[in-house]
């Protein structure tokens, strides 16, 4: 089964409502705290990058549960500009040294899976999950 | 440790205190990038973290404060390890950039001119997996009857790679002169290979020859990848194998070459093993998305047909190519 | 997380509670060191601590528990940072590697073979500052009267320079079969490396050439370090300098040639700027040095000649080489 | 005015011991809690370098007070085999992922200055001096 709930991302205080949904849900789902802490950090720098980005887009919580595999997924959608260089994106070493934070590396870092759709002009998916063990 | 860190640390640990509330950790956690930028060490911020705790709940037990002297004590090789990442990184971008210059000489010193021939429409993508190139594509067009190509693929990636590579454009120059079949063009990049590097180095080269006058289009193979002639006709791929051995490994090989007319509509692609035997998390691609992939765009320009094969391949890939990845299509217009 | 390490760190810290004292300290530490290489990040590392304390000591104030939480969110960046320096320690591995096989392609791609000359007898060293070597020698040897040497030095080290040096080799290869003066030599090449390198990158070079039907040694330079000519007879060494630019700067270009001749016991050394302009903690050594050296071991062979000066200005720099470093000697037996 | 206390190190309990005595140097001479900890850390992986690969040596601390710069030095000394390659040693990238601990790069981080002197077959001596600032 799968629940599913989603903040709009249009002002920074939609990244705190953003990150306070995911921290319930993945309290919910059974993560301890350290995991619940990692799943709050991925949304945040996923709904933050919409906010400096794209201007706004959505973030949803998809709650996996049932007999099968529990967890947690993060779509982070926009309709912005797209991700022009994704390989350059996604390459390591400038997480902390930038201002950029955590970066796609790092979301890629706090989940277990991770996932980029994007096209020029058209917008941005990122879709990411975190399996509970 | 600056003092005002230690400060607005308190205020911000206070509030949580009072307020479990997410608005607080994320305030919180948009700090603690402040803390890297600023070198600020993971010991240093559990320290920071007692004196705010005092300061907020004078009365904290003495086993609390006890625990965060022992908390410092295993956190100062996190810090150590911290702090070497910062080196690290900068060694990192000093390589980075030494790459950044060898990948425009490589540019310079590689170019090659892609044939402005009528009649045939020309495409190509070639794209590095890291910084440098080690699949390669040189172009001759030696009259106004002929166009010839060699697509190439060192063995390995990266530098070693590059430098077998200028030894392959400079044995590509020496032909530039000779009106050659592409089965004598193999032969001849094959002594040069074999002379100039060691056993361990194999490069997989396809040369292929457009002829105008016939229409004919005439290819070899050193073990490379077959190429795939699209029929317009019969709105189909045939594979184009031509037997022969890697370059450099002996000295004299034959060199098989064959021959297929293009008629108006056929293409033919040329491509490296980075297009063929690309994987994914799933395992290895079926080889018939590549023709799927080419037949949606078969009416477009040679370019557009390269460049979507390459988009749709390398987004199968999330964007992270395993191996260099080389495409030339010849279309006959 | 694991549950043995949990109740480890548990002992460890009531330990540390009851009574402060160092040992317990040292164990501690020595137990965060399993804690990285069992890559247990930071926050990890709060969250055991928090668990082991509230198992040690029950009733620990709620704020203290909440401060925790906080601090853990604080530290999810550090460990974030942590895991990006275990992928960095790994790709830098992997780079050093690739140099160490680039490195072995260049020795097998640009070997060159000492000419076995009668009357001549040649010795020479090379040594890269890095890996990759960004000094070059090229010996031809066109039939049994004539011995020559080209000395180049690629502006820059490392990878862009061994990118431009396999394409000296190539230029110097399509000379073999012309029985060329100095000037010509260097005029042909400036004319490969004009056109296939940027205007960023430059190349000194100086050409020898020693004829034994009149021992004659002529040479040209373009913008390389002056050779130097022992005399014998006169126990002193002679400056051969030649005007000409650098390769690669202008298209056509005037090397002026000149020629000496050489007497028994004669013998020239030509070298790179690696040689020349030594630094050492004291600031630049004077030239002079290398004579002194070389006058040392005159009567020696042209390779002892050549190790000696290597060995003795290595020493000079702590063993550690700023630029790449080339001799060559001719002497005349 | 300078004041030298030392420990002779033959066993693992004597690192304790010259941790303890750099500790309480590191706080008389007023450090804070964080550098104490890393003074006593750089004396414990100098201390054990000496158990490991010497065998025996000593450690000595000096405090340096009065009117000037105030701080401690750390004096490491053995007559073991020498290190070979120091080029080596003092690279980085290796002290983490090995088993090695901090490492001599680590040692050189902790602390302030930082100097070796080794011959092959006579011994090493390292020196590493922190400020109070
Ligand atoms: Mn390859
Ligand atoms: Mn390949
Ligand atoms: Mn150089
Ligand atoms: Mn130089």
């Amino acid at each position: 089964m799968e629940y599913r709930s989603s903040v709009d991302i249009h002002s920074e205080w939609d990244i705190v409502a953003a990150r306070q949904l995911g921290r319930n849900e993945a309290k919910k789902s059974g993560f301890g705290t350290v995991d619940q802490a990692r799943i709050t950090t991925a949304i945040s720098e996923l709904a933050r990058n919409i906010y400096l980005y794209a201007g706004k887009g959505k973030i949803e919580i998809e709650r996996h549960t049932g007999n099968g595999l529990r967890g947690i997924t993060i779509i982070a959608s926009d309709s912005g500009p797209g991700i022009p260089d994704i390989r350059k994106v996604m390459e390591d070493g400038f997480s902390t040294s930038g201002g950029l934070g955590a970066g796609m590396p790092g979301v890629k870092r706090l989940m277990d899976e991770f996932k980029v759709d994007t096209e020029a002009g058209v917008g941005t998916i990122i879709t990411a999950t975190k399996w509970l063990r | 440790m600056p003092r005002i860190v230690g400060k607005e640390y308190k205020d911000l640990l206070k509030r949580y205190i009072t307020s479990q509330n997410e608005e607080n950790l994320y305030f919180g956690q948009q700090f603690s990038r402040e803390f890297i930028e600023k070198e600020i060490s993971p010991e240093e911020v559990i320290s920071i973290h007692k004196n705010a705790l005092v300061d907020v709940f004078p009365d904290v037990p003495d086993k609390v404060l006890h625990s965060f002297d022992f908390l410092i004590e295993m956190m100062i090789h996190y810090g150590l390890a911290l702090r070497e990442h910062q080196s690290l990184i900068r060694k990192q971008e000093e390589i980075q950039m030494e790459m950044n210059v060898a990948a425009k000489v490589q540019d310079t010193l590689l170019k090659t001119k892609k044939p402005d021939f009528k009649e045939l429409d020309i495409g190509f993508v070639t794209e590095p997996a890291k910084k440098i190139n080690g699949d390669y594509i040189y172009f001759l067009n030696d009259n106004c009857s002929e166009a010839s190509v060699a697509v190439a693929d060192v063995m390995g990636k990266g530098i070693p790679a590059a430098l077998c590579m200028s030894m392959i454009k400079f044995g590509m120059d020496s032909l530039r002169n000779e009106n050659t079949s592409p089965c004598n063009a193999l032969d001849i990049v094959n002594r040069i290979v074999e002379k100039s590097v060691d056993d361990s180095m194999f490069i997989s080269m396809f040369y292929g020859k457009y002829d105008a006058r016939d229409a004919s289009f005439s290819y070899a193979s050193a073990g490379h990848e077959p190429a795939l002639h699209y029929k317009a006709s019969e709105g189909k791929f045939v594979e184009l194998n031509a037997k022969g051995l890697l370059l450099g490994v002996h000295k004299d090989v034959e060199y098989e070459e064959k021959s297929v007319i293009l008629e108006e509509g056929d293409f033919i692609a040329m491509m490296t093993d980075g297009v063929t035997e690309i994987r994914t998390k799933q395992g290895f691609i079926d080889e018939e998305i590549i023709q799927s992939i080419m037949l949606e765009v078969k009416e477009r320009s040679a370019q557009t047909i390269a460049e979507t094969v390459y988009e749709r391949l390398s987004q199968l890939q999330d964007f992270q190519l395993r191996d260099d990845f080389t495409i030339v299509i010849f279309k006959k217009e």
